[in-house]
């Protein structure tokens, strides 16, 4: 693993962190409990587990960075400073969505906040992250794209095909592999060549091969802002592999009994927020703090929902707009 | 006769067909142990083993790449792309490779595979899981496109697929999976390229693929009650097609109506209304009418794709409006 | 007025938006020094740089994931894939994200920019190298598609390409690369989705598109020789289309036919055929005929190539038979 | 450069190998005449200066293994002992061609002599020689599939997705990277974020990494030997790069002007025919016995030339044959 020297981060930023990660999964476990409740009708992809490298990387990305993320994409979204309601909202399909119910749960997309959209085909979105970046370069404008995907989507052509045109054209581009271990049921070692599926790799395409522990926070804000001040310096692209694991299946309502228990277990105790709540304390936070903290994102999570809850239903007049840019869907005249 | 599910038809139609012959395997993304994603591969593994179902990795050219090397050397494989949008990522395999190879090596090679694909709207998957590429298939000159609509013909279709020395694009309606119904015991095999005419009526002809065809039976029944008397023909094979069939329903009738899930631009009722409008003009009392999803990428929210995608309530206003009733 | 070829027309089209905008770039695959394989881009990067003109890797996928990505973060791209049947390597890019996304997020994104491609037969290159994929990008909801079939036009169908704000697939036969016309000075900025009547007649409407029209015009001219008179219509752009020329083109013979160089099945003949035999049926006199290449991979040889893309001859033949003459 | 011993060959079998590569160089000239005379009417890529590889791995290949070639692929068909005459009709589209004409130069094919396809998308046939790979693994065969390619094709998804495949489930594949320098008109170390494409790739699947000059016709032969008898072995593929260069330009009358003087000369001084000329000399050929290997070549490529020339141009029954396995090409009844 990569050391990572401490970040220099006081409590106060320390403890934005805290909240960010609670948030995520806070927000996470109440849309796993409104798919059950039927509210959210498709499928959906949850980080439960994952929140440090979502925190991470958002702590160390400028307002103007673009994200770029896939189906398992809550995370990523709000750690960028989009607000609940309209995310939940868009898991329910109401007008107040994100998307206004258009994109639903794997394409959270929110421009203002950089959030350059959530890719449900796996490898697609990381040619397009070199693009927003090439566009970033050719603009002189410093922003750097952060793309993330997971373990197994390393396999797939696209990867490929991207790491190495960052690589020549010193992209400002920062892939990040949340290595969970698992595609959806299989285990990614049994199907990968090598046993760090994005470190491995690296050095194909003349990079670093820089590995971090994704459940530590701390640890993933300091790999991040390494990469990206690299990147912002114009040095190219950096390819990241986060260590962590997704508590729950890969979606839906999946309980995840492929996984061994001891597997799952260890991993458990491996939980980010328990782990940094304690770092905390011992880094002079109370635990009063910590609470209140806990206490203001259940707050955020029930109004959010009680707001996703009240949007109404997308009609008819939605369905055929917005295909092309002058807002309608015409094809013909 | 047992009920089946469309999904449990899928494993029991593969089943039969590797019982019968060793060179059949399958592949595809979490078909093994975990019997895929949408359950249709469930119990194949521990039948068969891991050699002759077998998990990859996400890397849909290289399943595809596998199974048209393993076709050309006398394997019969059944590579799974778990969505058809997928079929996006290795879509240079399909057409380029498998569809053309026998032609350009004048006859030299054999491609006996199948490819099998989660289809269609429905889920609530949004834009990039949820849609028809039965009319993307079918463009391509070298494919046979398959697309049952229940159990019975999934058995029996898949059955004829597999033993088809070209290759076969099958297409598995996810809306229909959890849908059951009596399936005899026994061997299934069918034929492809034969409609089924599956309700005789003389004002005018629906004509319906996969999805659409409980859909379209449902609105032909409604109808009746209006006092239309419909044909309903479920094409089932889109290559070969079986234009007897159809061109016999519809000039029975004087009117063709195609009900399809594909967006509307170049759908399979595209071309077979220019077939119509060629070979039986002087046979049609009025308009050829299709009835499709608007040409839109599909939107997520149930309201949404409730709308978009043809409706009992479409195909039957559609209808009667246009048969001035 | 200077004589310039196809081919010299597209650089000339694209030089002339990048003089005007900072933000159109172009990339591909040797498209740079080396003026691009079929010499379309020649001059762009001695005038605009390698910054501008920028050569890319064997990396489709990354050409238009770059393109995608620099669309909608302000730029206004021009990647070019060098043959039409290599969109199977990157159609992912295009078809799954380029076209949806817009959708997708509600109109949050714009993608103004600009996939060209060398298409269609007549060189000899075989199955992998000729098709004509025009119906491909049809298809797909969310892709303009735009396929000029002069100098002239390529050059205004390019800006208006360049300057429309949504995704174009711009493509340009390869049979017409070396095809030469007068063209004038200055500016050229023409209308997406706007077709044009080159001939008109009162028997029959044939409508055509890129490399058939020449041919289509030619077959028009010695079928008046033989008495049947044709109005000619060069469709031009696919999406948008240009409906209303060509319906009242159609309804003033009574006869359309098609002329089409894609395979036969899902093509956008078929599209507008049966456009026309659901909106104009009534004053239709007769069938609707749709002239193709057959549905086959392309072969290779020069003389099987020629039999298998519609000639003159074949449409001067199934005009005069179905017309009885 | 991997270090080869030298291969355990005797004079006889090492005057095949000049034999091989002198007609394959004498073909390809006749080719580009005949380019030039308007015989061959498509595109044609040519192998010139190329010829050691072809030759040395077809000298290690068992009659029923799998070759896998490209669009520049008439030397690797040549090689697995195709005849001169079919190969050259195809080129001209006469009804006597390797698949009568509807293939062309760029997908010669020849079932009957292992010779399973040249692929004309870049990165295609990677995939599909791990099919046949796969389907020799299930059948207990023991042959093994060599796949030819590019530099510049390695980087596309394909070679990533199919070298990854090759390597998790140990076939019997031998990926072998022509590597000339240039794609068509680019250098590819411009477009390559390695200085060795294929063999600096070899680790990102957990593969060794082999380079050799793939204008020794011994040191190729040495090589191969090496890879197919470990894939047959069943101890999985290799990645094989061999260092070499491309007499003329990419295509058809593509002087290759793009290419600095310097360079074409220095590789025109490593031509592998006068090298192994001069090689086989010094061990202990005669003059007489090269020139007459020579001569005899000449004199086949001139019968094969009238042979192809008088074939019959391809009819209307071609046409339409052959879309399906029943011979025809109806898509409906
Ligand atoms: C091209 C493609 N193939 C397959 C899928 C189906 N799929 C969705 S997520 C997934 C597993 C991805 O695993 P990983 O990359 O490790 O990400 P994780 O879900 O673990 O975050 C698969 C196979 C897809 N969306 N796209
Ligand atoms: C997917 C795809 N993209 C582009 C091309 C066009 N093309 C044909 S050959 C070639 C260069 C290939 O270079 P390399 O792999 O080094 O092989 P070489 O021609 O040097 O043998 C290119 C770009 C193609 N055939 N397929
Ligand atoms: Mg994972
Ligand atoms: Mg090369």
């Amino acid at each position: 693993m990569t050391t990572t020297t401490s970040p220099d981060l006081d409590l106060d930023a320390k403890l934005e962190l805290y909240r960010m990660q609670v948030g995520l999964r806070q927000f996470e476990k109440r849309a796993y409990d409104l798919f059950l409740e039927n509210y959210v009708k498709g499928t959906s992809h949850l980080s439960l587990g994952q929140e440090a490298i979502a925190a991470g990387f958002a702590a160390a990305m400028r307002p103007d960075d673009y994200t770029f993320a896939t189906y398992r994409g809550h995370a990523h979204t709000l750690a960028r400073g989009v607000p609940m309601t309209p995310v939940l909202a868009e898991l329910m399909g109401r007008t107040n969505g994100l998307m206004a119910g258009k994109g639903g749960s794997m394409h959270l997309t929110s421009v203002e906040h950089g959030v350059m959209g959530s890719y449900a085909i796996i490898g697609a979105h990381l040619p397009i992250a070199c693009g927003a970046a090439w566009s970033a370069q050719y603009r002189g404008t410093e922003q750097v794209a952060v793309c993330f995907f997971g373990d197994g989507s390393t396999n797939i052509g696209a990867f490929h095909e991207a790491l190495n045109f960052a690589a020549i054209w010193k992209l400002p581009v920062v892939f990040v592999c949340e290595n969970n271990l698992w595609m959806e049921y299989t285990r990614t070692t049994e199907i990968t060549a090598v046993p760090n599926p994005a470190a491995d790799r690296a050095s194909a395409y003349g990079l670093e091969s820089i590995i971090v522990d994704g459940n530590d926070v701390d640890a993933v804000y300091a790999v991040a802002t390494t990469a990206i001040e690299r990147a912002r310096a114009g040095e190219g692209p950096s390819l990241i592999e986060a260590l962590t694991y997704r508590h729950g299946g890969h979606s839906r309502a999946d309980p995840g009994k492929y996984r061994p228990d001891d597997e799952v277990a260890e991993w458990l105790a491996k939980d980010p927020i328990p782990m940094y709540h304690a770092r905390l304390l011992g880094e002079g936070a109370t635990e009063a703090q910590l609470v209140e903290i806990e206490l203001s994102v259940a707050a955020e999570v029930d109004r959010a929902t009680e707001e996703a809850k009240a949007g109404p239903t997308p009609g008819a007049d939605l369905l055929m707009k917005d295909v092309w840019a002058d807002g309608g869907s015409a094809w013909r005249n | 006769m047992a009920q089946l599910t469309f999904r449990e038809a899928i494993s029991r139609g593969i089943a039969q067909e590797m019982r019968r012959d060793e060179t059949v395997l399958a592949i595809g993304e979490d078909i093994g142990a975990a019997g895929g994603v949408f359950k249709g591969t469930v119990g194949l593994f521990e039948e068969f083993g891991p050699v002759r179902v077998r998990d990859t990795p996400i890397s849909e050219q290289a399943i595809l790449g596998a199974a048209m090397g393993a076709a050309m050397t006398g394997l019969k494989p059944i590579a799974e792309i778990m969505f058809s949008d997928f079929f996006a990522v290795c879509w240079d395999i399909v057409v380029n490779q498998i569809a053309k190879s026998r032609y350009m090596t004048n006859g030299q090679m054999t491609f006996p595979l199948v490819i099998r694909s989660g289809n269609g709207g429905g889920l609530r998957f949004g834009a990039q899981h949820s849609q028809s590429v039965e009319n993307w298939a079918m463009m391509v000159p070298g494919l046979k496109v398959v697309v049952p609509s229940n159990a019975l013909d999934v058995i029996g279709l898949m059955a004829a697929a597999v033993r088809d020395p070209d290759p076969v694009i099958f297409l598995e309606a996810k809306s229909l999976y959890a849908s059951k119904m009596d399936v005899p015991e026994g061997d299934i095999v069918d034929t492809l390229g034969s409609a089924k005419v599956l309700r005789q009526g003389s004002d005018a002809t629906l004509v319906s693929l996969g999805a659409m065809v409980p859909r379209a039976l449902k609105a032909a029944e409604e109808l009746a009650a209006a006092g239309i008397d419909c044909t309903v023909v479920d094409v089932r094979s889109l290559v070969p097609l079986d234009t007897a069939t159809i061109m016999r329903e519809v000039t029975a009738t004087g009117r063709l109506f195609t009900v399809e899930e594909n967006p509307r631009l170049c759908g399979w009722g595209g071309e077979l209304s220019s077939i119509v409008a060629e070979e039986a003009f002087y046979d049609l009392d009025g308009p050829i009418v299709r009835i499709t999803t608007p040409h839109i990428p599909l939107p997520a929210a149930d309201a949404l794709e409730d709308m978009a995608i043809p409706s009992v309530e479409r195909i039957v206003a559609t209808v009667a409006t246009s048969m001035g009733a």
